[in-house]
């Protein structure tokens, strides 16, 4: 990784230099090595990049803002960060011309919550062996099995492919795509009732900080509908049972067939709410009842949602195997 | 704060009997911004009317709701009373408190409970209703005509002797398709050049019809009453202006070799040619793939020969912009490739030959004079055997599911034909069921075999095996049981149509939309059988389905009418309630117009004034003159900026809450 | 001498629907070996849908079958006859005892030139 | 070029030519036909009943042979070649098919009908190419009319075969160009010979045999090639006199000069 | 609580497009074929109008059965609006079955101008369904609830 970072400095600076770019997007780290938020870069302050274990934030949805202003960027995306950067080109919410796309290499990124689950503390920095973490810490070295550590996201990771980009940092990993939806198929498999409790529980964590639609490259909408007094469905914070779900359904409504399954949500909720089973229900059912569609993986196919079938299956066939 | 008036109408004892039409007047005095409420027997009679107007007049009115039938029954009666009260017609509610309520409910408290919530709720509706104003747009008094065929032709004309204006665009040299090719047409057996040569000329020497012959639409923008098509005029490397059509170049070429398309690859034809000798205009045309001139620079006879000097090599292709009104599509069809046939033997027997070719080896205009024989030696053939259905009614991928429509009649005509000009000769139909529903039709297959003797034989021909100079057609003969040997001199294949090849890309470029066989959609099966469901876009003949010649002449003569219906306006009322984006709040992603039926949404690069300066978004614009106003794009908007006139998220949202209070 | 059932059976063991079939006699058209069944193509696929199969089962035919597959191939409506036939045959030859071609029938017919591939198929299309 | 072969019972015994020419061949163009060590017979004929397992085993060992040594399975006799492409289709599109075979034959990885299999002629048109074949050939045999007979093993049903168009075939036409010669096409070429029936009725194959060379003669054919031991068999044994018959690798193997 | 049960009526929901559903639930008006006046209809111009939001609000409102109401496959008078809103239909009442709504309680039927007797029936039969079902605890919204 330390290498990754150097060769990914280098190229930023190359490119800045060179007046290819004349800003980058990147991650630097706050007060902990492990909090790791996105930044703009210039030649100036470059020398505050990183590329570590804790870059798990996808960088694409800044894209819609930064792109709008003078000059050509350079943006940094992981494999699974480069489906949300074709959703924004399909959605022409980013102009392809004005971005240079360097796909960086990613093996997993780590979850601090978790290390510090596992009883580790004052992380001063990590390193991936193998499939081991190695944590520096005040404390001295510790070492865990990273996939008990990585983020919920990296668990169910599409692959490591990147699907875009100008050029490449480090290596495409083969890897076979992982399961995603093992965990919606054990909610379905739940009678109503059961489901009803669980998300009854989970969702009435909520507390309304819209990180998840702050976060999510594909909730970019100039004004929120939530934001909007006129759309009859504005709030500001869950004042009865039902607001907490409202919000949910629509967030991910508005979603469907959009949402590439980058997991930022789940990753940033404060609580802990598993925000990616939602989406990832719609997903697993758009795949389902209309063919496998991956957002975000080209810029041309049409969304499940805004196509359609003479044979389609009807409504109320939602929870049979064949439809018809 | 506005003021609503309240109408609620008893319909006699309709409504009255099931509803304390009191009630619903003194619940709906209570509600808000209600400054008036009624009751009356008939409120759709004129005296109801006037009481209408009056109430708008006298009570400044800013809505009224009527609570009433169903606004399928009144609601125009209603907005026109109320226009003309000086009340915008979309500020009107309609409650229907009968069909929904009084017909449907025997108990009076139940029924006058739903009435009053349902006149709340129109209430609450028209408390948001805004006034809408339709567009209008302008129209462009010309048609486009897409293909010269026998559809094309029968539109052209009839919508220029109504005095509009028609381009006729026609990919060949000649207009005249198929059926300039055809022999005799059924059920009367008259000849088809005899009737289609002057509906051609009639065509050249109308002054309001423009033929580009030799062309085609590359593309059209735009929408009903204003399309901008794209004409490429192919180089014919022959002035048109010029040329006199002496047909002097066509002896002297020396590049004969070429496969004559007229007359359906049966015999040859020179480099430059004029298809046939009825072509409509009667010009020349250089095939750039076969001049010798064109190919190696060497030779140039033709230039030599043409005291016009007509000729030049260095002419291009022309492209020219025009405008529309309204457009036809009538792009033909064509005979499917008989590749995957060949069990039937056509790929590498001379012998078989498809019903087209037979069309053409029978015309006194054709390669042989009319003069029928086997292609394979020039014999006389003594015994010829029809196939039916040849890629008709099937599922493989080589199929066609549709039953091609006109096979059965030109089959029964080639067999009568033939048994009358030639008596000796034996003639069998393999057919899987005969299909004649239409005048005279049943009569005519009749005829061939009773009175001509014609041998139909229930079964299809499984092989045909070329020996010695014949054809040994396998076949089965489901009635009798058997397997038959025919020694045959002649097969015909009457093999299944299809749409033309160009139609799809034709259908892309107008937004009409086709279905799996690439045939054309009629807007609706039986009420809009030849409008396109794309407004301004008409459909005639082929192109939207298998038909026979009377057929395509009607739906062309009806295509004709509603272009002329169009044409006569010099304006389009649009639909009011249609989508409208806020582009405040458009995310500029295209999602709305990827469910737009009617390609009514476009884009736009917008600078909008943000603090600090000025920042450029791509925008969503609703052309109202195609918008239809379904609301699919409403769904499809994530940000709620695009919204549906009438219907607007606000306005259902208020019904939602008033009936759930 | 209806039996919906075997029907059933039949269109569950070929994989195609009778109910396709719309008469052309494109099978019965093709077959080559037509002259040496009883019953043809076009009448297995009828029979079949009519639920008459114990005719079809008692007759010869079923092993005239060349399994040549041209009707399946020709068929325009993919009810293929061949498979057909085929499913039927089966129904037969699975009862105890019905083999249509037993070991020691061979011995006598052998020619010496003649490839496995002749032996083995007839086994499979003859016996179970 | 590697392929991993499967030969065939009849390739071993009646059959031999068609395999002995085809492997001489084959070292010349290049190619490695590796034979699967312990192959078992397809059974000759494929049964279309979709309830049967027990008679596609053997080819799914052998597909799954071939899918282990990730190579595509080469197969020569059209019998063969038949049954076992039409058991793989079964194996990745028939769900409840797939289902009952591996979990009969309990492999460490189910097979889901991965290999590809491929025809020797296939091969020699798509692997190797028409083209090459040509500039290999020194024993053109130019002037020689060859009919190509196809039979029906090959061609049917064409939507699980997609070996070439059933009804208008070309690549035994082609291979016959290649080789120096020229194709004599004639409409019995894709019509059955009387297959298996030789055993019970030899004169359903007579009646058949007779209808084919009799089109292929009054074709102007000198000679027929085929790539069925059956077919060769029941056409000579029916026509042999009135026109030869060889196997399509016997002339291959003459114009490369390895006969 | 039993006492209530038993006289329990729901508030229905009923968004009909105008060409097809809503003529046919005038047809079924004119014949006089009786459904219950639980059923309130909103009127709306294709089924693909039909925003999941109108339908989460009716929940949140206190609606205990919401129905769309559209011209069968390929009848519909803009060609593919109930195409769309057959997609959007089948996977939002996927998604709120998954968050443990009954899926009883959303329905889509598609009536023609000409099914007056499909209309009633089918609005009896999802009345019915809906009160056996009893009131919709889990999604109104308390604050409007009287």
């Amino acid at each position: 990784m330390q290498e990754i970072m150097k060769q990914a400095k280098l190229k930023a600076e190359e490119l800045l230099t060179k007046g290819v770019v004349n800003r980058v997007i990147g991650w630097t780290e706050g007060d902990f090595s492990y909090d790791c938020s996105p930044a703009t870069f210039t030649l100036d302050n470059l020398d505050k990049f990183v590329y570590t274990e804790f870059c798990g934030a996808n960088l694409s949805k800044y894209l819609i803002e930064e792109s709008k202003k003078e000059g050509k960027i350079l943006v940094f995306l992981k494999p699974c960060d480069t489906y949300s950067f074709n959703q924004l080109i399909q959605e022409h919410r980013i102009k392809r011309e004005n971005i240079y796309v360097v796909g960086i290499e990613c093996r997993g990124k780590v979850d601090i919550d978790k290390l510090r689950a596992f009883g580790i503390d004052g992380v001063l920095g990590c390193k991936t062996e193998g499939d081991k973490l190695i944590c520096d810490t005040i404390y001295g070295e510790k070492t865990v099995d990273k996939v008990d550590v990585m983020l919920e996201k990296c668990l169910s990771c599409k692959g490591k492919k990147h699907v875009v980009y100008d050029e490449l940092i480090g290596e495409e990993v083969v890897e076979e795509p992982k399961d995603r939806f093992g965990m919606v198929a054990q909610l379905e498999a739940m009678t109503e009732d059961e489901r009803y409790k669980f998300w009854q529980n989970e969702l009435s964590k909520c507390i309304r900080c819209n990180a998840c639609r702050n976060v999510c490259p594909a909730c970019s909408c100039v004004h929120c509908v939530f934001d909007n007094p006129d759309s009859n469905i504005a709030s500001k914070a869950n004042t009865d049972r039902f607001e907490e779900k409202l919000y949910h359904i629509i967030r991910a409504w508005h979603v469907a067939g959009r949402c590439t399954d980058c997991g930022e949500c789940s990753r940033v909720c404060p609580q802990g709410i598993p925000l990616h089973l939602i989406n990832r229900k719609f997903i697993k059912d758009m795949n389902e009842f209309y063919g496998e569609y991956q957002a975000g993986e080209d810029t041309e196919t049409k969304a499940p949602l805004n196509s359609y079938t003479f044979g389609d299956r009807e409504p109320h066939e939602f929870d049979t195997k064949e439809g018809k | 704060m506005k003021k609503i008036g309240v109408f609620v109408c008893w319909c006699g004892s309709n409504i009255a009997a099931t509803v304390d039409v009191k009630a619903v007047v003194e619940a709906c005095k209570k509600e808000p911004n209600v400054v008036f409420a009624e009751d009356y027997q008939y409120i759709c009679s004129e005296i109801g009317q006037n009481k209408m107007a009056d109430a708008i007049r006298d009570y400044k009115l800013d809505g009224v709701v009527i609570c009433s039938c169903s606004p399928r029954m009144h609601e125009a009666t209603f907005r026109k009373t109320a226009e003309k009260a000086g009340l915008n017609p979309y500020m009107i509610e309609v409650a229907n408190i009968r069909e929904q309520c009084s017909w449907i409910h025997k108990d009076i408290e139940e029924g006058t409970e739903k009435a009053i919530v349902l006149a709340r709720t129109a209430i609450a509706k028209v408390l948001l209703n805004a006034p809408l104003q339709a567009g209008e747009s302008k129209v462009t008094k010309r048609a486009l005509v897409i293909g010269g065929g026998i559809a094309g032709i029968q539109s052209a004309l009839d919508i220029a002797d109504a005095g509009f204006e028609v381009d006729i665009v026609e990919k060949k040299p000649s207009i005249g398709g198929k059926m300039s090719q055809l022999d005799k047409t059924f059920p009367t057996l008259d000849c088809s050049a005899c009737i289609l040569t002057p509906k051609m000329v009639d065509v050249s020497a109308h002054e309001k019809i423009n033929i580009f012959a030799y062309s085609e639409v590359e593309a059209v923008s735009g929408f009903v009453g204003n399309f901008t098509a794209k004409i490429r005029q192919k180089a014919r490397y022959v002035d048109t202006a010029k040329c006199t059509g002496c047909r002097a170049c066509m002896e002297k070429c020396p590049s004969k070799k070429s496969l004559n398309e007229f007359n359906a690859g049966l015999d040859t034809r020179p480099a430059i040619y004029i298809p046939f000798a009825q072509a409509v205009p009667n010009k020349a045309t250089i095939d750039p793939n076969a001049c010798i001139k064109l190919k190696t620079g060497k030779c140039g006879i033709c230039s030599k020969v043409c005291t016009a000097g007509a000729i030049d090599y260095e002419q291009k292709d022309q492209i020219i912009e025009r405008e529309y009104g309204a457009i036809v599509v009538a792009t033909g069809y064509n005979i499917i490739n008989l590749d995957k046939f060949n069990e039937l033997g056509y790929s590498d027997c001379k012998d078989v030959i498809t019903s087209l070719e037979f069309e053409r080896l029978t015309n006194a205009a054709g390669p042989t004079k009319g003069h029928l024989i086997c292609p394979s030696d020039g014999r006389e053939p003594k015994k010829i055997v029809f196939v039916q259905c040849v890629g008709s009614r099937g599922l493989r991928p080589c199929d066609k599911q549709y039953c091609s429509k006109i096979c059965c009649m030109y089959t029964a005509k080639h067999a009568m034909l033939l048994r009358e000009k030639h008596p000796e000769t034996e003639v069998y139909v393999f057919y899987i069921d005969v299909r004649t529903p239409g005048k005279n039709y049943d009569e005519f297959y009749r005829r061939a075999v009773e009175q001509y003797g014609v041998h139909y034989i229930k079964g299809q021909v499984g092989k045909v095996i070329e020996k010695d100079g014949h054809l040994e057609v396998q076949a089965s003969d489901l009635l009798a049981d058997e397997q038959l040997h025919i020694d045959a001199d002649l097969v015909v294949l009457a093999a299944a149509i299809e749409a033309d090849d160009t139609a799809r890309k034709i259908g892309t470029m107008l937004t009409a939309s086709m279905d799996t066989n690439d045939f054309f959609t009629e807007a609706h099966a039986k009420l809009k059988p030849v409008e396109s469901p794309t407004a301004g876009i008409f459909l005639s003949g082929m192109c939207q389905g298998p038909k026979d010649i009377p057929d395509t002449v009607a739906q062309a003569g009806a295509a004709a009418v509603k272009v002329i219906g169009l044409l006569s306006k010099d304006t389009l009322k649009c639909n009011a309630c249609v989508a409208s984006p806020n582009e405040n709040m458009c995310n500029g992603c295209s999602l709305c117009a990827t469910v737009c039926p009617y390609g009514a949404i476009t884009y736009v690069d917008k600078e909008f004034r943000i603090p600090g300066g000025v920042q450029v978004r791509r925008v969503s614009q609703v052309n109202e003159a195609i918008c239809q106003g379904c609301g699919a794009c409403t769904v499809a908007c994530m940000s709620g900026a695009m919204d549906l006139k009438g219907f607007t998220n606000k306005e259902i949202m208020a019904e939602v809450e008033s009936i759930c209070k | 001498m209806q039996n919906l059932k075997l029907r059933e059976k039949i269109e569950e063991m070929s994989g195609v629907s009778v109910l396709k079939c719309m008469r052309c006699g494109k099978c019965s058209a093709t077959c080559p070996n037509y002259d040496e069944m009883e019953f043809h193509p076009h009448q297995f696929v009828y029979f079949v849908e009519k639920g008459e199969i114990d005719k079809l089962a008692n007759s010869k035919s079923i092993y005239t079958c060349l399994s040549c597959m041209a009707c399946v191939e020709r068929c325009p409506r993919q009810v293929e006859p061949a498979k057909i036939i085929e499913a039927v045959k089966l129904l037969q030859i699975r009862k105890q005892g019905n083999n249509h071609l037993k070991p020691e029938q061979v011995s006598v017919s052998l020619d010496p030139e003649l490839p496995a591939q002749a032996l083995t198929s007839a086994f499979r299309k003859y016996s179970k | 070029m590697n392929f991993t072969y499967y030969p065939g019972c009849t390739l071993k015994a009646k059959g031999k030519d068609l395999d002995i020419y085809a492997r001489k061949c084959a070292e010349v163009l290049g190619v490695t036909m590796d034979e699967i060590k312990d192959w078992q017979c397809c059974g000759g004929c494929y049964t279309t009943s979709q309830d049967e397992i027990a008679t596609k085993l053997a080819s799914v060992r052998a597909l799954v042979e071939a899918k282990n040594n990730n190579t595509e399975l080469l197969t020569l006799c059209s019998a063969c070649h038949n049954v076992i492409k039409r058991v793989n289709n079964d194996m990745a599109t028939n769900d409840y098919f797939n289902f009952r075979v591996n979990n009969y034959l309990k492999l460490d990885q189910p097979y889901n009908g991965e290999a590809t299999v491929i025809h020797y002629l296939e091969m020699l048109r798509d692997k190797v190419g028409f083209d090459k074949i040509k500039e290999k050939v020194v024993n053109p045999l130019t002037g020689k009319k060859i009919g190509a007979y196809y039979g029906c093993l090959l061609l049917r049903p064409s939507s699980v075969m997609a070996f070439d168009n059933p009804e208008n075939p070309t690549i035994l036409e082609d291979f016959i160009k290649a080789i120096g010669a020229t194709p004599v096409i004639y409409q019995m070429r894709n019509e059955c010979c009387g297959a298996y029936c030789t055993l019970e009725d030899k004169a359903i194959p007579k009646k058949r045999s007779d209808k084919i060379i009799e089109n292929a003669l009054s074709k102007g054919a000198e000679c027929l090639i085929t790539a069925c031991p059956l077919c060769l068999y029941n056409l000579k044994v029916n026509g042999g006199d009135k026109i030869p018959v060889y196997y399509f690798t016997e002339l291959l193997a003459e114009a490369l000069g390895v006969k | 609580m039993q006492v209530e049960n038993k006289t329990f009526k729901p508030t229905i929901v009923a968004f009909c497009c105008n060409w097809c559903s809503y003529a046919g639930a005038d047809l079924a008006g004119s014949a006089r074929l009786s459904y219950p006046a639980e059923v309130k209809i909103i009127r709306i111009p294709c089924s693909c109008r039909l925003n999941p939001m109108f339908i989460l609000k009716a929940f949140q409102r206190g609606a205990d059965g919401v129905i769309l109401c559209g011209c069968h496959p390929g009848d519909c008078h803009y060609t593919t609006g109930n195409y769309y809103a057959r997609r959007r239909m089948t996977t939002l009442f996927s998604m709120l079955n998954y968050l443990g709504i009954e899926k009883e309680r959303t329905r889509v039927e598609w009536v023609s101008a000409a099914e007056g007797a499909k209309f009633s029936a089918v609005m009896n039969d999802f009345v019915a369904t809906i009160t056996a079902l009893g009131e919709n605890k889990k999604l109104e919204d308390l604050r409007c609830k009287k």
